[in-house]
Parts: C-alpha cells; sequence; structure tokens
C-alpha cells in the first residue's frame, strides 16, 4: 500500500472526476443550446475514459518505477520478463479506451452534422425555439 | 580512458543542468509577466518569452542531460534526438503561432491599440494611425 | 521527505483539481468560442493525468483527437451558426 | 551521478508547476479571447519541455513523441482561432 498523501490524492482524484461528471450531466440536461450540449457531452466521455485509465493504474511501491507496457529490449531473456511483468501497468483498459475514443470521435462527427442539418431546416439551435416552431407548424396544419 | 568518459559525462551534464536553470528562471519570469503586463499587445512579449527561453532551452538542455547520463541505458539517444525535435518545432512554431493571432487579433480590431505613438501599419493601409 | 512517487501523486491531484473551474466555466459561460478555450484547458489538464498514469498510446490519440479536430469542427459549426448563445 | 541528476530535476518541476499555476490564472482571467490563446499556447509549449523532463525521470524513452503531438496540435489549435477571428471580421 502507499502512503497516507498517495491514498488522499488518489481519493481526491476520483472525488474531482465524479464532480466533472456531475457538472457535465447539468450541462447536457439543462442548457437550450445544441453545441454547449455537444461540448457537455464531449467532457463527459473524457471523463468516463479516465476512469476506464485509473482503474488499470497500480499504486506505487517503494523501489519499482513503473513503465508503459512496452517492452524495450531486443532480445528479452526469463529475467527481464518477469521483471517487466512485475512493473507494468494492465494494458487492457488502455486498449479499450483506445478504441472508445476513436468511436466517439465518429459519433461527434455524426452529431456535428446533424445540428448543421437542423440548423439549415429551423434557421436556429436553440431548442427552446425549435419546440415552438413545432408546435406554429403543427397547429397550422390541423386548423 | 573511463576516466575521459567520465569527465566528459560530468562537463555535459553540468551544461545541461545551467540551460535548465536558465529555462526554470525565465519560464517564471514569464509567467509573472503575464499576469503583470496590462495589455494584449505588450503580453506578446511573455509569450516569447516563455516559449523560447522557457521551452527550447530546457529541451535542449534536457537532451544534453540524456546525452551524458550512462544509467538511462542505450536508449538514451532516442530520447536526446526526440528533445531535440522538440526544440527545434517549439522554436519555428512558437514564432509562427504568436505572429498568426497578433496580426488576427489588430485585423479584427478586438482590443484597442493604446498606448500609441506610432502605428506604421495603418499608415501603409490608408488609416489615419493613432 | 517527498519522494518521486508522492510528487507524482500530487501532481495528479493538482491537474484534476484544476480541470474543475475549467468544467464548470465551459458549461457556465454564454459565449461559445471561450467555451471552447476552456475545454481545451481541460484537455490540456487530461493529457497531463494521462501521461502520469502511464498511458502514452492514449495520450497520442486523445491529443489528435480532443485538441485538434473537435476544435477544428466545433469552430467550422461556430462559424456558420453564430456567436453567442440567446440568454 | 544519478541521484545528483535525479534530485536536479526534482528540484526543477516544483518551479514548472508554480509557473503553470500562474498561466491558469491569466487564462481563467483574460478579458478577450487573444488573451486566454496567449495563455493557453504559452500552457501548451512550457508543458512539452515538462514531459521530457519527467521521461528522463521515469528512465523510459517511449513518452518521447508525446511532446511532439502535442506542440504540434496547440499550434493547430492558434492557427484556427487566429483564422475565425480574421474570417469573421474581414470578409466572410
Amino acid at each position: 500500500m502507499g502512503s497516507e498523501i498517495q491514498i488522499a490524492m488518489y481519493m481526491t482524484v476520483i472525488l474531482s472526476l465524479y464532480i466533472n461528471i456531475s457538472i457535465c450531466m447539468y450541462g447536457v440536461i439543462s442548457k437550450p443550446n445544441l453545441i454547449k450540449k455537444l461540448i457537455s457531452l464531449t467532457i463527459l466521455q473524457d471523463s468516463i475514459n479516465m476512469f476506464l485509465i485509473l482503474i488499470g493504474y497500480r499504486l506505487w511501491r517503494p523501489g519499482i518505477v513503473l513503465q508503459p507496457p512496452v517492452l524495450l529490449d531486443w532480445s528479452p531473456t526469463s529475467e527481464v520478463l518477469k521483471q517487466f511483468l512485475e512493473r507494468a501497468v494492465d494494458p487492457l483498459p488502455q486498449a479499450l479506451v483506445l478504441t472508445a475514443i476513436v468511436i466517439g470521435l465518429a459519433v461527434n462527427i455524426f452529431l456535428i452534422t446533424v445540428i448543421l442539418h437542423t440548423y439549415r431546416h429551423f434557421g436556429t439551435v436553440d431548442m427552446d425555439e425549435i419546440g415552438r416552431l413545432k408546435r406554429v407548424v403543427i397547429v397550422e396544419e390541423t386548423a | 580512458m573511463n576516466m575521459d568518459v567520465e569527465l566528459i559525462n560530468w562537463i555535459v551534464i553540468i551544461i545541461g543542468q545551467i540551460l535548465i536553470t536558465i529555462g526554470v528562471f525565465c519560464d517564471f519570469v514569464a509567467a509573472l509577466l503575464m499576469i503583470r503586463f496590462p495589455n494584449f499587445y505588450i503580453r506578446l512579449h511573455a509569450l516569447t518569452i516563455g516559449s523560447i527561453g522557457g521551452a527550447v532551452v530546457p529541451a535542449v538542455g534536457a537532451a544534453l542531460i540524456a546525452i551524458g547520463s550512462p544509467f538511462l541505458g542505450t536508449f538514451r539517444w532516442f530520447l536526446a534526438g526526440g528533445a531535440l525535435v522538440v526544440a527545434l518545432f517549439i522554436f519555428i512554431l512558437g514564432g509562427a503561432g504568436s505572429h498568426a493571432i497578433a496580426r488576427a487579433t489588430y485585423r479584427a480590431k478586438i482590443v484597442e491599440y493604446r498606448p500609441c505613438y506610432i502605428d506604421q501599419l495603418a499608415e501603409d493601409i490608408g488609416e489615419d494611425g493613432c | 521527505m517527498l519522494e518521486l512517487a508522492d510528487l507524482i501523486f500530487i501532481m495528479l491531484g493538482i491537474s484534476a483539481l484544476l480541470s474543475v473551474p475549467a468544467t464548470i466555466l465551459a458549461v457556465i459561460s454564454r459565449d461559445l468560442l471561450k467555451a471552447l478555450i476552456f475545454s481545451a484547458l481541460q484537455s490540456t489538464m487530461y493529457t497531463l493525468m494521462f501521461f502520469l498514469l502511464m498511458a502514452p498510446d492514449i495520450v497520442l490519440v486523445y491529443i489528435a483527437v480532443s485538441i485538434g479536430f473537435m476544435s477544428l469542427l466545433i469552430i467550422l459549426i461556430i462559424k456558420k451558426v453564430g456567436r453567442y448563445e440567446r440568454y | 551521478m544519478e541521484s545528483w541528476v535525479i534530485n536536479f530535476l526534482t528540484i526543477a518541476m516544483f518551479f514548472y508547476i508554480a509557473s503553470f499555476l500562474l498561466y491558469i490564472v491569466r487564462l481563467l482571467k483574460g478579458p478577450t479571447i487573444s488573451d486566454m490563446v496567449l495563455a493557453i499556447d504559452a500552457l501548451g509549449y512550457d508543458l512539452a519541455a515538462f514531459l521530457i523532463i519527467l521521461s528522463i525521470l521515469f528512465r523510459n524513452p517511449i513518452l518521447i513523441p508525446c511532446s511532439i503531438v502535442l506542440t504540434l496540435w496547440i499550434y493547430a489549435l492558434d492557427i484556427y482561432v487566429a483564422k475565425y477571428l480574421e474570417a469573421k471580421e474581414m470578409s466572410e
């Protein structure tokens, strides 16, 4: 186990990530502008990715230098491999988050295209305005 | 023979540490000046101190330290080369970026150009300077 | 006496704490361009955190996606739509 | 030699963190867009130099390409914002 200050800082990181997620959920739900919703959604996605990375990290122990999961020798012996297993962090969440970031980029580009078409149709990106315009159109059609 | 290599390593490390000390000093001064300066066009000077003095010089110093320390292993040459590439990129791109943002700010008239003693660009365009 | 491990955890905590006001200002501010710059600050802080958490491959992708492409796309759509929020 | 270098770089890290905090004060205060972009420029370039020092402390050369990519994309952000500011007021 790490010392007191390491555990306190670890809890600080987790707490501030929770605060970030709650603020971004407020922004997604409560702000009427579509671009502001998009920015909030991006930050929310990044915070959740950070949680996944934080799961795969190991606390420091004295005398061990942590390394990213890359073997630096060209022809590793069994001793080097054993030392590597003691030092490396978990590579599975990193592969997961790498895929999630790229798919998130594709989803964001799709959302931007949808926002652009909404703006060309209605002339505004405000959700309240769009709802009012829709209501006006429905009333005109039924009357 | 071994003694000479040791001596050369120490000399390179001391030079690198002097460069990093200069860089840290420039960085701290630039951060203070970025707060203290009153105007956007004067703050460009602080950005130049912060990018050239605070990033290029410590990168070169870190490259020298990486060359002179054999406890890093064989890959220290890769580390030194990467540090020099970063120094070259910041040396080129820092000036270009600050020039672009200053030109855009002047053309868009976001910040008032004051105190104004001489404005040769406006005279060249045809407006009245100051 | 502070060791290197303690120092790294302190840097992790400081950068996580600095990302909170950046997020608050990015959600609250009326000017969308200012919101974009605050989101870039949050991305820079997360970059430092990913680096300290020993994930260089994610740093290589995350900088390009979050500072590069998202800034470009949001600036393009701000240019079409308009810079200020309604209220 | 090893402990001398490590101690020196550890002391240099404190000053870097202090100047990062001062830059962030300017970024949160900045009255116009240009000041904020200026502050985030300086922050990004100094972070690139800081990552090199950290990769010497971690004894790992695989972390170096991060700082190259960071430098290039901070410059790209700069150019985007400058182009937006100029094109909106001049032509369009």
